[in-house]
């Protein structure tokens, strides 16, 4: 049996913390529905992000004064949200000229789960009778130089998030270049899944008895 | 003197042209930009068999989803169907009461200016070996598979805006600009509730977002409902 | 022979005017270089068109007054125009999404050459060593729902401009509806050419000896 | 504190990144947005061999016309490059020095659009039935017949502009405007003059036309020279 009686998994907080820590100094970045919506409260010091939304906003400020919300003024969850000075705005047709067309450096996005070749299932479960929904998840990933993903490592029932290969339908295949979980931070290359970080106490066996993939050192 | 006035005085007016079965974009990104009083406008006015294009699937009992509620659409066109409170469609879907074509978001507004722009047809990089990519042409361009995506038109759109004249150049707010854009450009007859109706020269011509050229029928709604509000006070339309 | 001394030729501000009276109330419409320029001076009494310029502006007014020229306010022959209250500026690809996505009602255009089924040449006269010049004028003719041509009858040279069979190179295929010539005004239709209307003292007979393919009356 | 600054303080600057052989987007509709300080900029660089994509070919001995006249250019893309003043390309032309891809306006519109948004071609009416079609695959969409048109890319852009600010949102005058936001776009690093740098906040968010992301350099040029102004005196550039 592994060990676990030391293992301190990382909140969602210092998740979203190590996500923004990665994000180069004026990188343009589209934030996902759920935990990826945390990054944007963990700009380092002495770095400049400019945040997107893909309903038409770029420049996502801190979020309104309670009281102050507009509800014509909201991200891609529907959330009202603050523009910050030198925002724009603009239609929908031009915001997904800027994620398809490459100009967006960063995004991160929720998952079910992640392949071992990099490959994200974050749309659809598959169950028959539900209602399928996409959003802009697919032109995310297929347009946005680099694909962070952030989630729990394994789901609530402990079944592990990052397979050999996704059971679920596919957002996008070979898309994901890097995995923050509560455990650990993945490197997702050609060669295979690179751990470069683990929760305090975490080894690498646990690590590896949580995820379905072949994981490398 | 005769003059271009795309104005018209009643909400029950600006709808009366949409017939049964026709195609109708619908604007808004959740609610924000959402023509609620346009759509309860089209549900005194009674078409039925409606395909509706639209980023979502309504919400609670009101606009887009009460349309939806009193069997006036056949099919939905969205990429973001299911939300906490879209209990009608998700009701009317299961039941099988209502078609679903699903598109992924990028790919639905890029369709749709393709509508206005008389582009039929474009390849897109978006969908490449997911299912939602399974029965469509796929090609080879520079080493990368694209999937053949075909242009959507309307017949109408309904679209609601900050500001319009009489020439119907339109200019909105915030977010709530989202879909209008491309889909007045797409629309035979695009319709347009605004929060006001200014005098000609007003806008200024660098900003304006929409060019009245797009636009067919404005009505001004200078107090629209807020979809939220509505909400929280579990209205239902008809009231 | 035919009879040619009461021949009263329409001149150019005639031809226009006839043009303007053709134009229905309400229509957006685009004005090529040249003659069809002169069309803007005749808006009948009574109607309002908006007039569109390629190169990103709805609403053009009149000339300015010499000195106040503004070198960033022109139209697609490169010439100083105004704009009225109510116009708009945009960008080029918006531009031709209006004229390519059948938004403008009309188009004027100049000819070389037109044929018998609504063929136009306007654009390149094929000579070797010639530079190719095109614009915006293959995307007129396949965008906009009615083509007005307006030319003089003949060339220079007295050659017919409206032929069986165009010589130069293609603008369009079976695109123009109306041609409008010094010497009369003709319908195109499937059927063939429709002489609608003759300048003073013009015959059907001289017409035609003056025209290549044949017309209908 | 570190800070998104996408402004720089000389021409020189602006453009020493250009190199070879690049495909360089030319804003500008004659001489309305033609940014004649850019381009000379370039002259003075001296990179070679470069495919300019731009609207005309320049008029008189300045400007994009200079560039051509340097031998800077091999090959132009262009929709208009015969006026009565383009002396210098007709010249270069029939010498066989500079090639010549010559595309219908609003193609050339749609594909540098196309290069900006992800999307590698598109169909479109324009040109059917022509010999500017006839080597281009065809496709019946609808029982119409349209030409498959691939997107333009280009390494830079030189655009002119009105005022811009430290994130390279810019906004243009008038039917200057013309290509400078598609070019923008579909340039790895879009290089622009402006007339006015402005401090970040001052341009409304609501009429900013080229948002920043489609930017990478901003120099001020608060007196640009003016084309005609250049021919009827005979310049010469270098002068």
């Amino acid at each position: 049996m592994v060990e676990i009686q030391n293992i301190k998994p990382w909140n969602r907080n210092e998740m979203a913390q190590k996500v923004a820590a990665d994000i180069p100094d004026g990188s343009y970045v589209n934030l996902g529905i759920g935990i990826p919506e945390l990054v944007a409260s963990f700009v380092p010091e002495g770095r400049e992000f400019m945040y997107h939304s893909e309903n038409g906003l770029l420049g996502i400020g801190p979020p309104p004064q309670p009281g102050h919300e507009d509800p014509e003024l909201i991200n891609a969850g529907k959330k009202a949200v603050t523009a910050i000075p030198g925002a724009a705005y603009f239609h929908h047709a031009d915001s997904f000229a800027m994620i398809r067309g490459k100009h967006i450096d960063v995004c991160v996005l929720g998952a079910f789960q992640v392949s071992q070749n990099g490959d994200l299932a974050n749309w659809s479960t598959g169950v028959p009778g539900g209602i399928p929904a996409v959003g802009g998840a697919m032109d995310l990933v297929s347009g946005v130089k680099t694909i962070f993903v952030i989630t729990q490592h394994t789901t609530k029932e402990g079944k592990p998030k990052i397979v050999k290969e996704c059971s679920y339908p596919l957002t996008g295949k070979a898309v994901v270049d890097r995995i923050f979980t509560d455990l650990a931070v993945i490197d997702v290359n050609k060669r295979g899944l690179f751990v470069r970080e683990m929760a305090p106490g975490v080894s690498f066996d646990y690590l590896q008895s949580k995820t379905e993939a072949k994981l490398e050192i | 003197m005769v003059m271009i006035n795309k104005i018209v005085e009643t909400l029950e007016d600006a709808v009366a042209v949409i017939n049964d079965g026709a195609t109708v974009l619908i604007g808004g990104f959740g609610e924000a930009g959402s023509p609620i009083e346009l759509i309860h406008a089209l549900i005194d006015h009674g078409a039925k068999n409606l395909t509706v294009v639209s980023n979502n699937a309504g919400n609670g009992h009101v606009g887009l989803a009460a349309l939806i509620e009193n069997k006036q659409v056949s099919k939905m066109v969205c990429s973001f169907p299911r939300t906490a409170q879209s209990v009608v469609f998700t009701d009317m879907y299961r039941q099988g009461l209502v078609e679903l074509e699903l598109v992924p978001q990028g790919t639905l507004a890029e369709r749709i200016r393709a509508g206005g722009a008389g582009i039929p047809a474009f390849y897109t990089p978006t969908s490449v070996d997911t299912p939602l990519a399974a029965n469509k042409e796929k090609r080879v361009i520079n080493h990368e598979t694209f999937v053949l995506e075909y242009a959507i038109k309307g017949d109408f759109a309904l679209v609601k805006c900050k500001a319009a004249d009489r020439y119907g150049n339109l200019v909105y707010n915030k977010t709530a600009r989202n879909f209008g854009p491309v889909m007045c450009m797409a629309a035979r007859h695009a319709i347009v509730q605004a929060k006001e109706i200014v005098p000609v020269g007003t806008l200024d011509p660098e900003c304006i977002v929409t060019p009245g050229i797009f636009v067919s029928k404005v009505v001004e709604v200078s107090n629209p409902a807020e979809e939220s509000q509505l909400l929280k006070e579990n209205r239902r339309y008809p009231w």
